[in-house]
This record gives structure tokens, C-alpha cells and sequence, in this order.
């Protein structure tokens, strides 16, 4: 459809029609989160603006319901000196010596890789790689916490491979080495997989990048993939409830990934902050345009002006509401000096990365937005990106729980293998059962070699790279997580997967520093889940505290479950380590004949 | 024996990375007046029997559970010429 | 003057800098070329690197060809500049028909990153002067397209005229006899789909090891630009 | 605006591993009566302008030295019906 008859829904037409009825409960915004954003605009939103805060007040974006839980891991962080950046940026960022930082998270992309494994797992490594390039850093390793259904399930074998050879189609593509993960089968997965992916990055510490547009007169630039209707479901109600009955043309349900698009917007950014082009940068991830136009502006001057049209697209035919919620891959935004802005294009030439000015750094405190001409938004940028709602979802210990603990295996039931015999057929039925068993298929379909740094990966305890090839320099990195333990406990179940991380790192003979969480939920709508969700959150808050390890990031993931039946609560625990001499690794296999073994704790 | 081609593309509104690296090599190599490529695959299937409608059906099968991945793919079953 | 060994980067190349590293651990002079530029700064050998050129989308190695640095790597190839391609620079090199055959998907569907032993069949090329014919090396692979393929009359003539530089102990991929690189008549040119650049270090290189049994293909060149004179030692 | 197709195979006597791959996975899923499938590729050129002669030499050319390779591959330039 052109432009032509196209009527978008301006800031006038808005005051004009105040009566109009919007279709905002099939966007997911509440009756009383819709009365909130009439009375913060005094007007009804227009369609672009109601997009834009049914985005970033998702569950996803927001973290409504997760907030008042998460907050204790900043505010009972034990007090630490190498902590650079904490939660709430892109991710976290620590000082390891010498002049270096590493910054690192890790992130979920359970929901879309069941829909569609291969792509799902792809751009789930794009979208958390991506994170850790608008710090200002170089990605160097991924790693890749898998949960499955039984091994055996038919639909195991649909997402299973297609998982596998997503992550490593991506991954491998963008040159970074995989060094760990997990694999773990469970029937409570079958039909929700967890799929997380944590990716590491190492940058100067003086050239730490935030998402900030400061300077009014600046340029805001959107660079990388053009903007296709990928995800962006919930903007075609919008369109159509309320425009032309030709609208919407068909949206795909999926999001496809360029891993080589990224590869070259990894490249340019990269010459982009060696020459310190970018006073700030925002990647576009879950939300895209709408997210990283109001963060960039919340951190910054607060004011800003976008053309939206200006937007390079992959689909002529889409329409500014689903242009700002649009989740296309492979794209950046950065705020860019007029001085800077002709090298900065260069650079872009060089790697052949579409690069488009499509606003201006203000200091209105606005963030207004413009469609040929027509304003089509026109906001505080802080009530999306800050004042989204908060909810103190109601939680209880469940009835359960009790009956669950005592339920515990007795010597009739669980009898210790007696004799040579029995201990052979239960090593034997051990390492037969899909948990244990050797993951060769899996991890030979990852590169772990490339950057030629990688000094432990798969097998070992924890992965390790090297960051300085002149003094050694190297970290390592572990996600571990166990859902049935954290099932029977949650609180201890959380404080055990840090701890399962803590020691792997440690065993590489690293020293365990930060930690990064991806908590993979049930729906926050149960007390019951709840109350796992704030028993995790206080466990591993607790244990941070107790090993001097401080969450720098994470990610929460709710809505894991089919019907009324949650996945178990799985929170995945990755910890960063640090070691001066990566030469003094320490593997996990038996080198030499001879060696004594020692037998270390209870 | 019988011939049945599958064609399997992906579905217009799905983003073609492959398609669009021909796209922007093609300039470059002297090619110009090219608006759009897209890039999918092409099966050759051949049949013990004729391509009776039977057999037409059993390949559209085929296309829908193996060869086409119907989340982002399309695909035609015609006998090949 | 030292050697001056040159490491084409593609737009997603991947292994760039692990060949540059291999280079200077081997002791010459790396030197980054980019393919936009069809200058070759005066190297005396050229690597073409691993990785995914244009996101290997079309066919592996088929869009990086067609780059103003490869039109300069051709010519000098042809006048018998020494030119490694690894990985996806094989696939570069059979694409440009400075090598034969080609190489298709591995016969198991999957990508493979795994250490394999190898035979160095040919020890007279540019790249491998250093080896021992029929010396067992561990070298990793990390492919999806590394199956080697030609029609019978040109593995024939490859067999016959000493053209095959490796072979694969456990063909990995479904290679065409078990082959893991070609050399081009003259010697000048070769072809690996093995890694040789991950394999110089003991910190970094296969394990339990042999480690760096790669770092040969880097020290013969630059005994072979010393022997005829292109450089000084 | 003209649609031309180009489909490309692996030539006969180079192995397919693909269709092989596709050929074997039939008999599991329960179709059998196929005797081999082959895998290749399908591009969709979008032209400016019309599919004249002059713009299919051009396509054919486009096939020649980009989009097939013929060491190992054949290639067919057709207008879509
Ligand atoms: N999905 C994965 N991706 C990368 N590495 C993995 C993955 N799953 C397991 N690994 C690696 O394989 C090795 C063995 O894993 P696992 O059997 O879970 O051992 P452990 O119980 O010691 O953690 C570890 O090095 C782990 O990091």
C-alpha cells in the first residue's frame, strides 16, 4: 500500500478524537495501564505512541513483574572494586587488570526457538552478541545453556537439531568461538525448550559505550539490516482495527537472521569506537525502534527528534506503527557529532553497511517523531523507558511443596548399589541416560577454535580465553543451573547453580568475579511461580553476597509453560573468572599416568 | 519413472539473506536492471511409478513434512515438462 | 628485508587473525590485505584465511572471488606467487579455477569442528617443504562444506601428477578420496580444507595434541621465498 | 517488470550429498516408491525490464559466471510462466 492512502494517526487527529476506541488489550496493555498512558499524555495516544508503550510496558522490556525482585541484586550486591558498569545497561561491565574490561551476559530466546529452532536459536545468539558490541566491546565467546524435552520425544527431535545448528550456523558465521553450555533433558521442557545464550566481549576500560543520546544538534543514525515487518504481530491489530481494511498485508511470524550482517556491523562498529565516532549507541533488539529511540533518549539530554519515514525499509508497504515495533534483526543506533558524521559514513562505505540519519539530539525533554511531515509521537521518553507499571505480583509457597521435600528417596527405594555387579549396571545405566551421555553431536557442530585464544571449551569445566597473548591475561566462564533441585528449593536451587558455576570456574583455576543470570519461569501470574521466582531471587542475592560475586545482568524469562504446567523453575547461574596466566589452566582430564587423586570436601 | 519437481521458496514477507547477497553482488560485476533476487531450493524427485495424482499427493506430502519448512517456506509440486 | 606474508580479509572472514598470527609465529611479516583493494603491497605470499566470505551464502567462496583483490591474487599466482587458501579460502581458490573440483556439503548435512589426522602426501609445494611425504599430522576442520568433489578424470590426473598435498585418515566429510587439499600444477597454489593456523601453539592447538603440527605450512613458505632468493634470511 | 527462473543442479556424475540425505530420510517417514532426489538451487531474477532476448543473454551470463558453478553444476534460464 503507498503513502498515499496511508492516513496515519497524528498527535492532532489524537487530541480531535479523543473517543476513538483503540485495540489495546490485543496489544497486551491492561485497562488501567491504558488509563495511565491517557493521563501521563493528557490525550488519548496516538496509534504510533500506544505501540510504542505496549512495547516497552511488556513484561519483556519493562520487567513489571520482575522489578521489585531483581532490584535486591543491585541494592544487597556485595561491595566490590572491580565492578564497572551494573544491571541495568545493555550489560554488565568488570575490570580484569591491564587496562581491560569484559563485559558479558546472557540472555533467553526460549519462546521462538520452539516455534522455529533454527532461526529462533540463531538470532537469539545475534540478539545477545549484539548486546555486548553497544558496550563498546569486541565479542570473543559465546556459550549456549540448552533445556530439551525427554531425548526420545518426537518433538525433542524437531527442535533439538535445529537448536544445535542455529546457534552454531550463527555463531560460527560471526567468528566466535563457543566454549560451554549445557545440555540437559527433561520432560517438564517438552514443548517449552530454553534456549540461552551468554556472550562475552573484551574492550578498553576507557572506551566503555553507553546508550545515551547526548547534545542536542547531534545525529541519530540507524545502521545495519533495513527494517522488515518481522515481529510485529501486535502492530498489524493496530493497523488494521484501526485504518484501511486493506491493512495488514501478510507480517511474517517468524524473524530471519543475517549472521553475515552482523559479522560486518560487528566489524564496523568496531572501527567505529577505535575512533571514538559514537557519543552514544543503542542496539535494536526486542522493541527495536521503539526501544532504542526512548532509551537513547531517557539517558541522555532527554529530547529528540525522528523522521520516521526516513527508516530504510525491506517492505515499502509498512506503516509507522509497525515500523517502531518492528524486531528485524542486525540493526544499531548510534548519536553521532556533526564533525564526526562524515567519517562515520566512511566507515559504514567501507563495510558496506546501510547507514541513514533519521533524527536529531534535542533538548526538549520530547521525543517526537514525525511521518512525512505529520507528527505521529510526541512524548516524555522517560515514561516508556523508566515508568512503565510495577507489579507486586501476589505470591505463596505452594501446598505442594512440603509433600514434595519429604518425598524424599529412602534406602528401599534408592538402595546403594551392592557389589562389583550392581555398580557396573548403574555406571552403565548413567552413562546411557541422555543427561550424562557424551555430547560430541552437539558441540562438534561449534567452532571453538576460531580467534585462535580459546584455551578451554568443550569438556573442560569451564571455558577459558586468552585476552592478552604478551602476559596471559585470560577469563574463564561457566553457566550452570539445576530445574529439579530448584523444583524441590528454590531458594538453595539458585544459590547451587552459582555455586556449580563458581566451582567450574575455579577448578580451571580461575578466580570466579561476576555473574550473569537468565531466570527461566513460569507465568509471574501464578502465586505459585512466583514464589519460586522471589525464593531464586533471594537465594542467589544471598549467595552473591556470601562468595563477593555481584550480578552484573541477566535476563528474565517468564511464561515458560503449557496450560497450567510450568516448566521447573530454572534459573541458569553463568560466572566470569579471571586468571593472570592462562598458561597455569588447569583441565579436567587425567594428563599423566601416576597422579594421585585427592578427594576434596564432604 | 516419473519426474516431480518441488520448488521451495521462502515466503515473500521472510527476509532472504542468500537472495539478497546475489542482489548486491551483481551490480559489481557489471549487472545492472536486476530489481530482486530470491534464492530457494529445487527438487528433482524421481518416481518408481507414473505421476498419477496419487503419486502428486504423496510428494506434496513430502514437500510439507521434509523438504519445505512450512514456518518460512513455501513450496509447488508440478511435474516436471 | 623480511618476508612479507599477506592475509586477505573478505567481508566475513573469520580467520584473519589467526592467520596473521600463524604468520608471525612462523616468522615473517603478517600484512592485512583487504579485498576491496587490489593493490598487494608488495608481498612475496599470500593466505587466504577461513571463514564465511559474504556469509557464504550462493555457494562458498563464490561472491569473495569476484573482489579487486582477487583479480591481483590470480595474476600473481599464475607468475608463481605462493597462495594457501584455507577453508573457505579453498573454496575462494577452486571457485577462481586456480585449483580444481570444488567443494559441497559435507556428506553428514552438519558442520564438523573436530581434530583429524591427516597424511601430507605432497611434500614438494610452496607450503609444505617442511613435512615429510607421507608424514601423519593432527590438524583440526571446521566445515559444512569441506567435501572435496571433481569428475574421476581430474582426480585421476591429481593422483597421478602428485597433486593431492593431504589426505584425510577418517574422511571426515565425504571427500572425493579422502582428500583434503590440492596444489596446482606448478606447486604454487595450494588448497586445504584442514586449519593449520590452529594448530602453532601448545596453549591453543589440538588436544591432547599433537598441538602444532600446522605451523609447518607457514615455516615452509618462508624457507622456500628464502631459497630462491625472494627474501633474506 | 519480468520474472525469469534459474534453476540450478549438480551435473549427473557429481554426487549429490543433500539429495542423498533427503533420499534416504523418505523410506523412514514412511514414503517410499521415490528412486533418488536431487537437491539444487532456484533463483527468482526480478528484471526492470521486459524478458526480451537481449535480457536473458544477460541472465544467462549472470548464470555462467555467478550464479552456477559449472565445474560441478548445469543451469537452465527460463521466463516463469
Ligand atoms: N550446549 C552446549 N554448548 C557448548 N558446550 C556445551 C554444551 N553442553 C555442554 N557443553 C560442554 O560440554 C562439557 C560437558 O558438559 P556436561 O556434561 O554438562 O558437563 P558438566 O556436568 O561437567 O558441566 C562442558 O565443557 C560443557 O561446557
Amino acid at each position: 500500500m503507498s503513502e498515499h492512502t496511508y492516513q496515519a494517526d497524528t498527535v492532532e487527529r489524537a487530541e480531535a478524537s479523543p473517543e476513538t476506541e483503540q485495540p489495546y488489550e490485543a496489544l497486551g496493555v491492561k485497562d488501567d495501564e491504558y488509563a495511565r498512558i491517557r493521563e501521563i499524555l493528557g490525550r488519548r495516544p496516538t496509534s504510533s505512541e500506544l505501540a510504542m508503550y505496549s512495547v516497552m510496558w511488556s513484561e519483556h522490556c519493562s520487567y513489571k513483574s520482575s522489578k521489585v525482585h531483581l532490584r535486591q541484586f543491585g541494592e544487597r550486591a556485595p561491595e566490590v572494586d572491580f565492578l564497572l558498569v551494573g544491571p541495568g545497561e545493555n550489560a554488565g561491565v568488570v575490570d580484569v587488570g591491564e587496562d581491560l574490561a569484559v563485559t558479558f551476559k546472557i540472555e533467553s530466546h526460549n519462546h521462538p526457538s520452539y516455534v522455529e529452532p533454527y532461526q529462533g536459536a540463531a538470532t537469539g545468539v545475534g540478539g545477545i552478541v549484539r548486546d555486548i558490541l553497544t558496550m563498546g566491546a569486541r565479542p570473543i565467546a559465546v556459550l549456549d545453556p540448552l533445556r530439551f524435552g525427554p531425548a526420545d520425544a518426537a518433538d525433542t527431535h524437531r527442535v533439538l537439531p535445529g537448536v544445535v545448528r542455529g546457534i552454531g550456523g550463527y555463531g560460527n558465521s560471526l567468528g566466535l568461538p563457543n566454549i560451554g553450555g549445557e545440555v540437559v533433558f527433561d520432560a517438564c521442557y517438552s514443548g517449552n525448550p530454553l534456549v540461552n545464550a551468554l556472550s562475552v566481549g573484551v574492550l578498553k576500560k576507557s572506551e566503555i559505550k553507553l546508550a545515551k543520546a547526548d547534545g542536542p544538534g547531534n545525529h541519530v543514525v540507524l545502521f545495519g539490516a533495513r527494517t522488515g515487518g518481522d515481529g510485529i504481530g501486535g502492530a498489524s491489530v493496530l493497523a488494521s482495527a484501526t485504518f484501511d481494511a486493506d491493512k495488514p498485508s501478510k507480517r511474517p511470524s517468524v524473524q530471519v537472521g543475517d549472521p553475515f550482517m552482523e559479522k560486518v556491523l560487528i566489524e564496523c562498529c568496531l572501527e567505529i569506537y577505535a575512533e571514538d565516532l559514537v557519543t552514544g549507541i543503542q542496539d535494536l533488539g526486542a522493541a527495536g525502534l521503539s526501544c532504542a529511540t526512548t532509551e537513547l533518549a531517557a539517558a541522555g539530554t532527554g529530547g529528540m527528534d525522528v523522521k520516521l519515514d526516513l527508516a530504510p525499509l525491506r517492505d515499502a508497504t509498512l506503516v509507522p506503527e509497525e515500523i517502531l515495533m518492528s524486531e528485524s534483526q542486525e540493526r544499531m543506533m548510534a548519536v553521532v557529532t556533526p564533525e564526526n558524521l562524515p567519517r562515520f559514513f566512511e566507515i559504514c562505505e567501507k563495510w558496506d553497511v546501510i547507514s541513514t540519519v533519521i533524527g536529531t539530539v534535542t533538548d526538549t525533554g520530547r521525543l517526537r517523531m514525525t511521518w512525512h511531515g505529520e507528527t505521529i509521537v510526541d512524548v516524555d521518553p522517560r515514561t516508556l523507558a523508566h515508568q512503565g507499571p510495577v507489579y507486586e505480583r501476589p505470591y505463596h509457597r505452594p501446598d505442594w511443596q512440603d509433600a514434595l521435600q519429604a518425598d524424599a528417596p529412602d534406602a528401599a527405594r534408592l538402595a546403594r548399589p551392592a557389589g562389583g555387579e550392581q555398580l557396573r549396571a548403574t555406571v552403565l545405566r548413567m552413562v546411557a541416560s541422555p543427561n550424562l551421555a557424551d555430547k560430541t553431536w552437539v558441540l562438534e557442530q561449534y567452532d571453538h577454535r576460531v580467534r585462535g585464544n580459546t584455551v578451554l571449551a568443550h569438556g573442560e569445566d569451564s571455558g577459558m580465553i586468552r585476552l592478552s597473548e604478551e602476559s596471559g591475561l585470560g577469563i574463564a566462564l561457566s553457566t550452570d543451573g539445576n530445574g529439579r533441585y530448584t523444583k524441590l528449593d528454590p531458594y538453595t536451587g539458585a544459590q547451587l547453580a552459582l555455586a556449580e558455576a563458581y566451582r567450574n570456574v575455579a577448578a580451571t583455576g580461575a578466580t570466579p568475579l561476576a555473574v550473569t543470570d537468565c531466570l527461566n519461569f513460569g507465568s509471574p501470574e501464578d502465586p505459585e511461580v512466583m514464589w519460586q521466582f522471589a525464593e531464586a531471587c533471594r537465594g542467589l542475592t544471598d549467595a552473591c553476597q556470601i562468595l563477593g560475586t555481584p550480578v552484573t545482568g541477566g535476563n528474565v524469562s517468564f511464561y515458560n509453560q503449557t496450560g497450567s504446567e510450568a516448566i521447573h523453575p530454572t534459573p541458569v547461574v553463568g560466572v566470569l573468572g579471571v586468571i593472570d596466566d592462562v598458561a597455569r589452566r588447569t583441565r579436567s582430564a587425567f594428563e599423566t599416568e601416576g597422579e594421585v587423586l585427592l578427594l576434596v570436601g564432604e | 519413472m516419473a519426474r516431480v519437481v518441488v520448488d521451495v521458496m521462502l515466503k515473500p514477507e521472510i527476509l532472504d539473506p542468500q537472495g539478497q547477497a546475489v542482489n548486491r553482488a551483481l551490480p559489481r560485476l557489471g549487472f545492472d536492471g536486476v530489481v530482486d533476487v530470491r534464492q530457494g531450493k529445487r527438487f528433482e524427485v524421481e518416481l518408481e511409478g507414473p505421476a498419477d495424482e496419487a503419486a502428486l499427493a504423496r510428494v506434496r506430502e513430502m514437500a510439507e513434512r521434509l523438504l519445505a519448512n512450512t514456518v518460512i517456506e513455501e513450496y509447488r509440486v508440478r511435474v516436471e515438462a | 628485508m623480511p618476508a612479507r606474508i599477506g592475509v586477505v580479509t573478505f567481508p566475513g572472514t573469520q580467520d584473519d587473525a589467526d592467520a596473521l598470527r600463524a604468520v608471525r609465529v612462523a616468522g615473517a611479516e603478517p600484512v592485512s590485505l583487504w579485498h576491496r583493494d587490489a593493490d598487494l603491497h608488495g608481498v612475496d605470499a599470500i593466505v587466504l584465511p577461513g571463514g564465511f566470505s559474504y556469509g557464504d551464502y550462493l555457494r562458498c567462496g563464490a561472491i569473495a572471488r569476484f573482489s579487486p583483490v582477487m583479480e591481483s591474487v590470480i595474476a600473481a599466482a599464475h607468475e608463481g606467487m605462493p597462495v594457501l587458501g584455507i577453508c573457505n579460502g579453498f573454496q575462494v581458490l577452486c571457485e577462481s579455477h586456480l585449483l580444481p573440483g570444488a567443494l559441497i556439503r559435507n556428506d553428514g548435512m552438519l558442520f564438523v569442528n573436530r581434530d583429524v589426522r591427516l597424511t601430507v602426501e605432497a611434500a614438494d609445494t610452496a607450503w609444505t617443504g617442511g613435512y615429510k611425504a607421507g608424514q601423519e599430522i593432527v590438524i583440526p576442520i571446521k566445515n559444512g562444506e569441506g567435501k572435496f568433489t571433481a569428475d574421476e578424470r581430474t582426480l585421476d590426473e591429481l593422483e597421478a601428477t602428485g597433486r593431492v598435498v593431504a589426505r584425510y585418515l577418517d574422511n571426515p566429510n565425504g571427500s572425493a578420496r579422502a582428500i583434503a587439499g590440492v596444489a596446482n600444477a606448478a606447486g604454487n597454489v595450494v588448497g586445504l580444507m584442514p586449519h593449520p593456523e590452529h594448530a602453532i601453539d601448545e596453549l591453543t592447538g589440538p588436544y591432547p595434541g599433537p598441538a602444532t603440527d600446522g605451523l609447518p605450512f607457514f615455516t615452509s613458505v618462508l624457507q622456500r621465498l628464502i631459497d630462491s632468493e625472494l627474501v633474506n634470511a
